[in-house]
């Protein structure tokens, strides 16, 4: 059965609109019941870990126990990387010592077991179940449309909470996008960090990152960018015109969320998953591919 | 012997040659700490250990009994500490039937390269026999003095 | 009643040192049965073995108690000194008060009691010692080498030139292993091919040997002297009796096959020669990648061209048994599949991101690309050339903690190489170290610098290919800088790791390997050629990484130790062995089903009873066979069947003696 | 300069390494981390060098340093290293040691982390619109992203509205209690 409790994060009403318009749509299409924690607060991101260990723990620590006790025996399914990531720590820090238990349990005031599995949203759609669902509900392919997938850094690594076993270049999001016809390049950038919440307090360190992540994909011939996180899809889209304008640079490669493309594949139209709200122009090109494979709605 | 504050169990443990025997000189050459209280008995191989030298020792008033070997496949004699590993599971259960606690009596796989473990061994067994206490269930000796 | 002799040895003050030797003694002399107890300084020295001579001669003792380091060390030693002594070798027991007892504990009062027990043990245990003598073993003279590079042929022409019998074993169809695949040795420079081609047809033609390539041990009974050993030598289909090797049937196969000799950077037929200079220079034909044999087509063009009429479909293995006095394991080495491990560097999807072997094929003359330089993907002259180390080793993480010894050398002669083969070639090499322990060594190092090699200092931690170039990025940690470095072409030194079926042979001559699959020798300092099992004995790399001058040494040491055994026409065996009691013994066999080498077997006799003379079974001991282990005597339910030197009454006395 | 002298803050590094579960003689300096990390250009100090300070009783030097606010914390480094050293949780450590003595070198970093806590303990969540805001005032580069204000203001991706976490007093006294234990150990 594909369902899931769900944790949405802070970025999915504000910078990560698109991300979610493209999720709703897409588990309308294929009958996936994401069921959102009630009440749920903020998982920390870059900053609570950045402060303290247990102010990092405490924040994950309560959404878990909210889930175990609203939505029991329910695998939560994490969209976005940063909250995955805080959330598999908190999982695995309270699986690993019941001393580690005990303490988050006495600052946070709730009992929480950690039972329940954390998975991205890839991890959702990569099941069998997950992937015959979205392969039944493709209706158009944006054959032609060469992507180059990004995976980021906080869904493979660190490799021993996440037990990915190729962090260099992971294949799960390669085969699901592929549904939606799209060609996916083999490049060298998709595990490469975007710079996280650096390309804000510290945009002159961080700009380049993002430069070289661009610089690699339209080496290997990517025409867009597909990403599975809404901090990694904000650092990508928003500052694409800014490094051309600034490093010099000519790239004119759209950023997609993977949910967006598959939306698109299974009829959704263009204002469904959000594409006006770009930063930059990401209209364009689908429609063209969809014009050349002659299937545009 | 009356029981102390500072009491000391005999432990006896029978020795392969060619690895646990060889890995305990190993352990001495590194100069590694143990307890005192192990006396080692040499044997070619720990297949060569009768369940009978075990009940002897017991009966004789040892408090713990170790029988160690190579690690099963590494056996000097292909197949020695199969046999071993097998008599000695029939053994433990032997023992309890006649009261003595099985902690009492250990089997272990011991390389010879593996210094360390010959150490905390030693260390863990030694340890777990003073918890126990001594042996009077099964011996002549004590029986008398008690 | 015995009359025992007991000697506590101070070894300096290893033992005195930590425990009180003189109360040792002294309690020793109180023990029932002990005649003579004394301490002395260093009982191994010439001065303390005259003692135990002077102590047997005035106090008529007929049993020996030694106190000392552990008998893995000095037991020979006094069995040596006993043989010319009254008392027999066997009368004798060794207390192991110094591995086991001064040097691991450091209350001397714990020590000194301790101490007191071990020797109270031995007394107890010699009293029912017997006088045993040794069995004689016939030795076979005939030496079988396992492996055919480098090592395997020089232990077997030292071996045969000593005038012995030699099998020469090779799994691949023909000899030379990986020194052949070289283009040119370190430290001196000269061609690999040059030195190891001579040895090759040199063992080839050698009137004492007998080289069967293609074949594996399939398995090995027996013991030192008397190994029977079945080898499978797979078919050739080339009848190399007719074959004169021409070479027509290669031109004319159509079948095409990556070349495992050349690194797979080349094709080779289905009939084939790995390669110009192979011994035996006959071709023979890979089943699987041959039409006929794999059944995909009838083609059969290689009988139809062959002048000779040798090329034989219908051959099959064959299984030759023979009997062996000496093995010798000299397997060698297999360079670690590193594509798997290292994702970072490109998992293998890069074309010209190569292994040090598949350079050596392209540097070497007779290689795919006839020694001229050419990167795999374009065949182009590469001009930025990068070259990585420890790619596999010294990495806990991929699984390989050591370190392969030889790629520090190597990789500076690929630099030195490549800047002379190619004029404006411009060379880094990213290292952690580089090690250079051997005569010359660091000279040679000394002179990949002065070609222009640049040596960074830093581990790779990415290879991508951008915009046609294979960029580096590593950190030059002498600089404490991280850089970028563009190449054509990248050179992985690679992790050496054991042959593949290292672990079905040694299981096979029940020797043991380590973690990583390396052949365990007997002592890593002191018998470095010898494994655990008498008469089976190591040479080269299969024991652990190394380079050519120490395989060849190693294998020099190894044929010297084959020679020692072949000195002599019988071996004595150690007389520990089992013995049986037949009027105890009631034919149940217990003991024949757990002997490990089939050393005990059933026979009939004719036994005098009551009412006369009556048919029964009872055990026998074949004293070749026997090794010692006494699983049996433990299996005896009478104890009709007992271990010589550890029989059921010696360990009982010594257990009694502990508990006293 | 005065002559560099080592151990001039080992308790400190012993610290740091055990909080952080890592046994700094694994490393052997080979760069591997350095080379691998997407911010090591513009560190004033290497990833690798980090640990060596840590293995010379040098803390002092890396508690001071930028690297340690640079760090994007993607783990690249520990899951290449070949001794398995967790360079990120040495980092992170390093970080809370420098704020016990209000100390951080990127003071941006800093700000923003602070910012982003306050919008937590107050709202329970954090808030795109007030973080970004009070970050351009409170680090003084007024303008950075104005230029796109208005396109996420068109497109309702940030807006007035202000989303909040009903047990919020909750998550307050939560985090207040974290605070508390963090600047304990």
């Amino acid at each position: 059965m594909l369902r899931y409790a769900y944790y949405p994060g802070c970025s999915m009403d504000t910078t990560g609109v698109t991300y979610r318009m493209s999720i709703e749509y897409l588990a309308r299409k294929i009958g996936l019941e994401l069921m959102e924690i009630p009440d749920w607060n903020c998982c920390g991101a870059s900053s609570a870990h950045a402060k303290g260990k247990w102010q990092a723990l405490a924040l994950p620590a309560r959404n878990l126990a909210i889930a175990e006790k609203r939505l029991p025996g329910l695998d939560i399914c994490v969209p976005c990387a940063a909250c995955y990531a805080r959330l598999l720590a908190a999982t695995a820090a309270i699986r690993e010592s019941d001393e580690t238990r005990a303490r988050i349990e006495e600052i946070t005031g709730v009992t929480v077991k950690a039972g329940a599995e954390i998975l991205t949203l890839m991890d959702v759609l990569g099941t069998d179940e997950g992937f015959a669902a979205c392969a039944a509900a493709v209706e158009r392919k944006l054959t032609g449309l060469k992507v180059a997938c990004y995976y980021g850094c906080l869904t493979s690594r660190p490799r021993a909470i996440t037990g990915v076993q190729n962090i260099e270049s992971p294949e799960l999001m390669e085969k699901i996008v592929s549904l939606s016809g799209v060609e996916c390049v083999d490049w060298d950038f998709k595990t490469e960090c975007c710079g996280g919440s650096h390309q804000v307090d510290a945009p002159a360190a961080a700009r380049p990152l993002v430069e070289r992540i661009f610089r690699n994909a339209k080496a290997n011939g990517a025409q867009a960018i597909v990403t599975a996180c809404p901090m990694c899809h904000l650092n990508l889209d928003m500052r694409e015109e800014e490094i051309n304008r600034k490093m010099g640079t000519a790239y004119d490669i759209p950023v997609y969320q993977f949910t967006q493309l598959l939306a698109v594949a299974m009829g959704a139209s263009a204002k469904e998953v959000g594409l006006q709200k770009h930063f930059y122009p990401a209209f364009k090109r689908l429609d063209r591919t969809l014009r050349k494979a002659g299937t545009l709605q | 012997m009356p029981v102390n504050e500072k009491w000391m169990p005999k432990i006896l443990a029978f020795c392969c040659n060619w690895c646990t025997y060889t890995g305990a000189d190993l352990a001495g050459l590194n100069r590694m700490k143990y307890p005192a209280n192990v006396r080692v008995l040499r044997v070619p191989c720990s297949s060569r250990v009768s369940p009978q030298f075990v009940l002897r020792a017991f009966q004789k008033g040892c408090d713990g009994v170790m029988v160690c070997g190579c690690h099963p496949g590494d056996c000097h004699y292909t197949s020695g500490n199969y046999y071993t590993r097998r008599r000695f599971m029939v053994l433990k259960e032997m023992l309890e039937f006649n009261g003595i606690e099985p902690e009492r009596f250990q089997t272990r796989w011991i390389s010879g390269s593996e210094a360390g473990k010959f150490r905390d061994t030693v260390a863990e067994v030694s340890e777990i026999v003073t918890k126990l206490g001594p042996n009077t269930a099964f011996n002549e000796r004590r029986a008398e003095n008690v | 009643m015995s009359r025992t002799g007991v000697f506590v040895c101070h070894c300096g003050s290893n033992i005195a040192g930590a425990l009180d030797v003189e109360r040792v003694a002294e309690a020793a002399g109180k023990l029932p049965g002990v005649r003579y107890a004394a301490t002395y300084k260093y009982m191994c020295s010439e001065q303390g073995q005259q003692l135990v001579r002077d102590a047997i001669a005035e106090h008529g003792l007929d049993r020996i108690v030694i106190a000392s380091c552990s008998p893995r060390m000095h037991e020979n030693t006094f069995r040596k000194l006993l043989k010319d002594t009254p008392v027999n070798p066997y009368m004798l027991e060794i207390a192991n008060i110094r591995e086991q007892c001064a040097w691991v504990h450091t209350d001397r009062e714990q020590a000194t009691e301790k101490a007191i027990d071990l020797v109270r043990m031995a007394v107890a245990k010699v009293s029912k010692n017997k006088p045993l003598h040794s069995s004689f073993i016939p030795v076979h003279k005939k030496a079988l080498v396992i492996g055919a590079g480098i090592a395997g042929i020089q232990a077997a022409l030292d071996i045969a030139d000593a005038g012995y019998e030699v099998t020469l074993l090779e799994k691949e169809s023909s000899i030379g292993g990986h020194m052949v695949m070289l283009d040119k040795t370190f430290p001196t420079l000269d061609c690999s091919a040059c030195i190891s081609t001579p040895k090759m047809s040199e063992v080839a033609a050698h009137p004492n040997v007998t080289l069967m390539t293609g074949s594996t041990v399939e398995s090995v009974g027996g013991y030192v002297g008397n190994f029977d050993v079945t080898i499978r030598q797979k078919a050739k289909y080339v009848n190399h009796d007719l074959c004169t090797g021409c070479g027509l049937c290669e031109t004319k196969c159509p079948a095409k096959v990556t070349s495992e000799f050349n690194q797979q950077l080349c094709t080779r037929t289905a009939i084939f020669r790995p390669f110009p200079q192979a011994v035996p220079a006959k071709p023979v034909i890979d089943p699987d990648s041959c039409r006929k044999l794999s059944g995909k087509a009838r083609c059969g063009v290689c009988q139809a061209v062959c002048p000779l009429g040798a090329i034989d479909f219908e051959d099959k293995d064959k299984l030759i048994t023979d009997t062996y006095g000496a093995i010798v394991v000299a397997t060698g080495y297999e360079l670690v599949d590193w594509a798997p491990l290292y994702p970072e560097y490109g998992g293998g999807k890069y074309p010209d991101v190569i292994t040090g072997l598949q350079y050596e094929r392209l540097v070497n003359a007779s290689g795919p690309t006839e020694g001229k330089i050419l990167r795999p993907s374009d065949k182009s002259v590469p001009k930025e050339i990068v070259i990585v180390k420890c790619v596999g080793s010294r990495d806990k993480k991929k699984g390989r903690a050591y370190c392969s010894r030889a790629c520090c050398m190597y990789s500076a002669k690929h630099a030195h190489q490549i800047l002379d083969k190619i004029p404006d070639a411009c060379v880094t090499v990213f290292y952690m170290d580089v090690r250079t322990p051997g005569k010359n060594y660091e000279e040679f190092y000394d002179r990949a610098r002065e070609d222009g090699a640049r040596y960074v200092r830093g581990r790779v931690a990415k290879i991508f290919r951008e915009n046609g170039k294979l960029i580096c990025r590593g950190e030059d940690t002498l600089l404490g800088r991280s850089v970028e470095v563009p190449a054509d072409m990248v050179i992985l030194e690679t992790a050496m790791t054991p042959a593949p079926e290292i672990r079905e042979l040694c299981a096979r001559l029940s020797i043991s390997t380590d973690e990583y699959g390396w052949v365990q020798e007997a002592h890593p300092k002191l018998r470095p050629v010898e494994t655990q099992t008498a008469g089976v004995y190591l040479a080269g790399t299969c024991q652990g990484p190394k380079d050519i001058p120490d395989t060849v040494a190693q294998a020099g040491a190894a044929a010297a130790k084959v020679c020692i055994l072949f000195s002599k026409n019988e071996i004595e065996g150690s007389p520990m062995i089992s013995a049986v009691d037949e009027n105890k013994c009631c034919g149940c066999s217990a003991c024949v089903r757990v002997c490990p080498y089939r050393a005990v077997t059933l026979e009939e006799i004719d036994s005098r009873e009551i009412n006369g003379t009556v048919k029964r079974h009872v055990a026998r001991v074949n004293a070749g066979l026997c090794q010692g282990c006494g699983a049996c005597a433990a299996a005896c339910r009478t104890g009709a069947i007992d271990l010589l030197g550890f029989t059921n009454a010696q360990i009982l006395k010594e257990v009694d003696a502990l508990c006293l | 300069m005065a002559q560099l002298q080592f151990d001039n803050s080992a308790s400190l590094a012993e610290k740091i390494a055990a909080d952080a579960g890592v046994t700094l003689s694994d490393c052997y300096q080979c760069g591997k981390c350095s080379a691998g990390c997407p911010m090591s250009a513009s560190m004033d100090i290497q990833p690798r060098q980090a640990v060596r300070l840590l293995q010379l009783g040098m803390a002092d030097e890396l508690v001071r340093s930028r690297m340690i606010w640079l760090c994007a914390s993607c783990h690249m480094c520990v899951d290449r290293c070949p001794n398995d050293v967790d360079l990120p949780a040495l980092i992170e450590n390093a970080r809370y040691e420098a704020q016990r003595i209000k100390l951080c070198a990127v003071p941006e970093v800093g700000k923003f982390n602070d910012i982003f806590m306050e919008n937590v303990k107050n709202f329970g969540k954090s808030q795109e619109v007030i973080l970004e805001g009070a970050y351009n005032l409170l680090s003084g580069n007024l303008l950075q992203d104005m230029g796109s204000v208005p396109h996420m203001l068109r497109h309702g991706i940030v807006g007035p509205e202000i989303r909040t976490v009903r047990e919020r007093e909750h998550v307050r006294r939560m985090l207040t209690a974290a605070e508390k234990e963090d600047e304990g150990c």
